[in-house]
């Protein structure tokens, strides 16, 4: 293989300061990003993606071929929760499994950003609406995960009832989806006048604070991997297996669906990331019986690792194989 | 000064809404609450996403004595269902009432 | 009415976001700020506009039309907040009539803010000195209030005694007026040298800072609608006629003292925008008796949104009919 | 140990500098500010300028008992006028004296 | 509910790390951290570096009547030696056991 | 003495603004830098001033003439400290001296970043690798500061015990060595090409931050100099004297090496600076008998503005007259 799109992706400033980050708390430095910055940087570049790729969207207008994109991503991101709850049943109880379930039908913003820097810098373009995708593949995971906690509890004679409305709003309404969709229709509607204005702020910061921001990740990420130790070897190997095989299903639908190379890359890495903010926050809510440190240590110390290190070039290799 | 009752309440910030809800229906009307509170419990739950929204929150809120039963009551099953923890003591309460041509 | 210019200030980047924090609000997403962001993008905000006023008032020197101009600024600050205690003394009490009183003398900075960048997007010239103005307009109607709280309180033969030290103090020194003028003053010293190696910071951020800072002022405003029922009409009403009044007493002394358009249209907001910062501060402190909740929010929720959609360009639209 | 007074006061952060001065004052040197606390009070004004700097803050003072008195007299008119409430309770405290030879 | 002791701790959050061990080691399990206290203490050091990460930090920890004993012997020394103060009170605990399934 | 490049010093904003940050102090102006937005901005720095090393050191590659900088940077840390422990211990007592001795022989990155920003906007070019000799010299004093410790409380008879894995991470792991020595490794690792994509964000907000961040240590350091009078006359002039004289060793060391204008510069004011965040830290942790406010009101009230106002304009002043 093409190791060298490997060593170029770890070569970038945003995945070593991600391993500097991993590094700080392995040999124990005091290393660390205080509280409200992590967030804000968050907010930023929800912010500043969703505003470029708004005002993408209003120069490229809604296509078929966007609509057929969204469509799939939508469908992709109600699939995953379905098949990955059967394959995580074999070893868990039904709670877990579908928390983890939803987890991984849902996606990792920054996962999505890191792959949109790395074609950035590889000069090789994509499209405005991708971020579009990112944000309808948001919620979905968390109501499928829902409805089978629903249908498997039934089954078992304890049915569930969920306050829909306050799910609801979780899931279509929490702060990363609400800013990332307002973000994208505000670029829509300012258009190329709004986005010139905003430039020196949402691109000219954009790598720095995504690579500050990964440092902060890594700290993070390195923090839960003790936690991995209780999770066991079935989940750390679904960690990593997964993502790979959600990526290659969504590599072959954009391919059928005649994605260009930028594209398919993003479409794949929504596909095999996974949600370690959102959909936990939601899941912690409605199902208190799933353990969250297994939904949330696999997602994020052993799938959001393996996507931005290895996964990213990855993906892009097999692209490059069959798309031309 | 006359006693009242402390109600110190720590739970994960997922919980808050919930949590206040529930102090205001049992009459509490009022609270304090500090964000952003690190801590470990028992379960060992506490760091979990800590780069989340979901740290510690601390809930301290002031309340008359006959008004802890239904406190207790609202509360207990809800840090059964999410976690964390409440305690109650006693204080001494310096009356104020705010009435400002009176100085 | 020429409507566009509306439109083209509704689809602005920064008005939008507003919109945006404040629907997050109606809608209960959970989208928050977190503390001290919203805190350093307004002490940014001040220095960058300061620094950059001084700068250019450095340029242009300091000419009689710039006295004149400051003196009119100063001369609005002592007078909005005497005639508009006469007219809410018709309803409402000494101490809560002050209060209101000095928080229309006093201006909102973002409101200024706003303005200039829409201004800039438009293309418009507009005067370094008028951020001067800014910062003199902001402290008067703070000494004015406490000088009425004493004259009308000793009629009612309850005299007050003020620690005027303590309140010259928070009206001259208070963070916000400080920071302005020291600002402006250090632009003024360093001139375009330092300007030049200042520009990517007070220059590239500055859309982008305030597009931010106004999706919380948005959260901040909505949040404060609801204050609004124990306002009642007559406070409601105040807060949209006033702000209109001072804008057209403004823009008359801007029309004969021969103001720029630019100039103009600063000047006018200066007069029209209320404090909902500084003011409501100095006030809790000398003047408790007022309830607070009123002279915030009417500043907040009514006059600042009417201001930041409709009175920029209907102002700007009343200034394209009379200079040309 | 020792039988201490445990003082917590919630008030304004406006009114932060004249409560410390105050609890200076009537001799209590030692405290503790905990700032940008959420809070609901009876009077509902809570929330007010949240995002101004006049935020919610908790102090929190241990004192000798007989110093509580003139805590109360000098703090009290204070949160009458501008607001806030007081709480008095007894606590040990583990008594500290900084000594860097003895270990 | 039941008897429990409450322990409050107030150090510079240098000392953090040796103080949570201690607790740690006394067998207190849970504990909350409030970090970024302001602060004045006898000896008057403590604004001290206020600019740098040695600010002050709050701890609250729970613990059974009988662990009381052996945290006091374990944290008396730190906190002569680096500074800080400690006390203690009595709280009811209304005991939370998560049982999910329950409710 | 030429004036002019002291006025010139003075007239930049960095420090004006510092002159800013100590007024509002002494006019009790509530002005204030909120909690972690300090801490982000001193990363800020440490981030960008690294990886920019890192980046130039790539390209210029490790010769010899920077490997003799290194050792000399080196050396001077280990030496300032025992030299100066002797001169202080004619007043002070063994704890006090060694930690006093410590913070002078480390060094203040903000006073480096400074003075690389003076030679920026001054024209004079400087080598990256001077972040090097910045990262080898903030931590050998804390060790050289204990050993003295324990020699000299050895001779009284009262042996010290230290964790040496603690002080050693301590001194080599703690969060600003850490960060800025790993942002060197990847600017090194990256080169130009991550050099160019991280430039809007190391270079154009450089200047800006490091203003932002002088008027926070302005306000600091104000509210120390209080402190100053506890800490007597022998101290304060030892605060003086001593940068001075360090300053004068460095660029003795410097000439002889042949350094280039800018690099004997930075190596002078890193000789002259002294540590007010990373030595007190771990000051108070191995050495808690020592008086903190005597080692970080020095540093911090007296050393700091010092350098920074009259300390490097000087110095530069002297390598004007020996270099050319
Ligand atoms: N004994 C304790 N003392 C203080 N805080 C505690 C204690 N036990 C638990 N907590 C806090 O309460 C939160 C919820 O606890 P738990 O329900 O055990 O996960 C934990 O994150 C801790 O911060
Ligand atoms: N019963 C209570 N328990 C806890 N905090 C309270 C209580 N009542 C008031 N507070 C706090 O004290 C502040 C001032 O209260 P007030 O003077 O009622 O406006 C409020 O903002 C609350 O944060
Ligand atoms: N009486 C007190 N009440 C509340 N906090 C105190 C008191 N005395 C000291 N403190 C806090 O404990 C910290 C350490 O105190 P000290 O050991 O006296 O320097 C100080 O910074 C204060 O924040
Ligand atoms: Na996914
Ligand atoms: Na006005
Ligand atoms: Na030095």
């Amino acid at each position: 293989m093409d190791a060298s799109l490997i060593v170029s992706n770890i070569l970038n400033p945003p995945v070593l300061f991600f391993f500097l980050g991993m590094t700080a708390v392995f040999v124990k430095s005091d290393l660390e990003i205080p509280p409200p910055v992590p967030k804000l940087f968050s907010l930023y570049l929800l912010f500043a993606i969703g505003f470029k790729g708004g005002v993408e969207l209003m120069k490229s207008g809604i296509t078929t071929e966007v609509l057929l994109t969204l469509l799939a991503a939508v469908l992709m991101a109600c699939a995953v929760p379905i098949y990955t709850f059967f394959i995580l049943k074999v070893k868990l109880d039904v709670y877990d499994a579908a928390a983890i379930a939803a987890t991984y039908g849902s996606i990792s913003a920054v996962t999505f950003i890191t792959a949109s820097a790395f074609l950035t810098e590889l000069g090789i373009a994509y499209d405005g609406y991708m971020v579009a995708a990112l944000a309808l593949m948001e919620s979905p995971a968390i109501i499928v995960g829902l409805i089978l906690v629903n249908l498997f509890t039934v089954e078992k004679g304890k049915a569930r009832e969920f306050s829909w409305p306050e799910v609801l709003r979780d899931a279509f309404l929490n702060s990363s989806v609400f800013l990332l969709v307002g973000s994208v229709l505000i670029g829509f509607l300012t258009g190329e006048r709004g986005g010139k204005v905003l430039e020196p702020f949402t691109q000219g910061l954009f790598y720095g604070v995504l690579t500050f921001f990964l440092l902060d990740m890594g700290l993070v990420a390195a923090r839960r991997i003790k936690d991995l130790q209780k999770t066991g070897f079935f989940l750390i190997s679904f960690a990593i297996l997964i993502p790979i095989l959600n990526a290659a299903i969504g590599l072959a639908i954009a391919k059928f669906l005649g994605m260009s190379q930028g594209d398919a890359l993003l479409f794949s890495v929504l596909c095999a990331s996974a949600s370690y903010i959102a959909v936990p926050a939601a899941m912690r809510l409605t199902v208190p019986e799933a353990n969250p440190s297994l939904y949330v240590s696999t997602a994020l110390a052993v799938t959001f690792p393996f996507n931005i290190i290895v996964g990213i070039p990855v993906y892009l290799y097999v692209i490059n194989l069959f798309w031309s | 000064m006359h006693l009242v009752k402390r109600i110190e309440i720590i739970a994960n910030s997922f919980e808050l809404g919930k949590i206040l809800d529930r102090l205001d229906k049992a009459g509490v009307n009022g609270h304090i609450v500090i964000r952003n509170v690190a801590g470990k419990g028992l379960r060992g739950r506490a760091e979990d996403l800590d780069m989340t929204m979901l740290d510690n929150v601390y809930i301290l809120a002031f309340c008359a004595p006959e008004e802890i039963k239904p406190v207790v009551e609202n509360i207990k099953p809800l840090l059964n269902k999410f976690g964390g923890t409440c305690y109650i003591s006693d204080v001494m309460e310096i009356s104020s009432v705010k009435c400002v041509a009176s100085m």
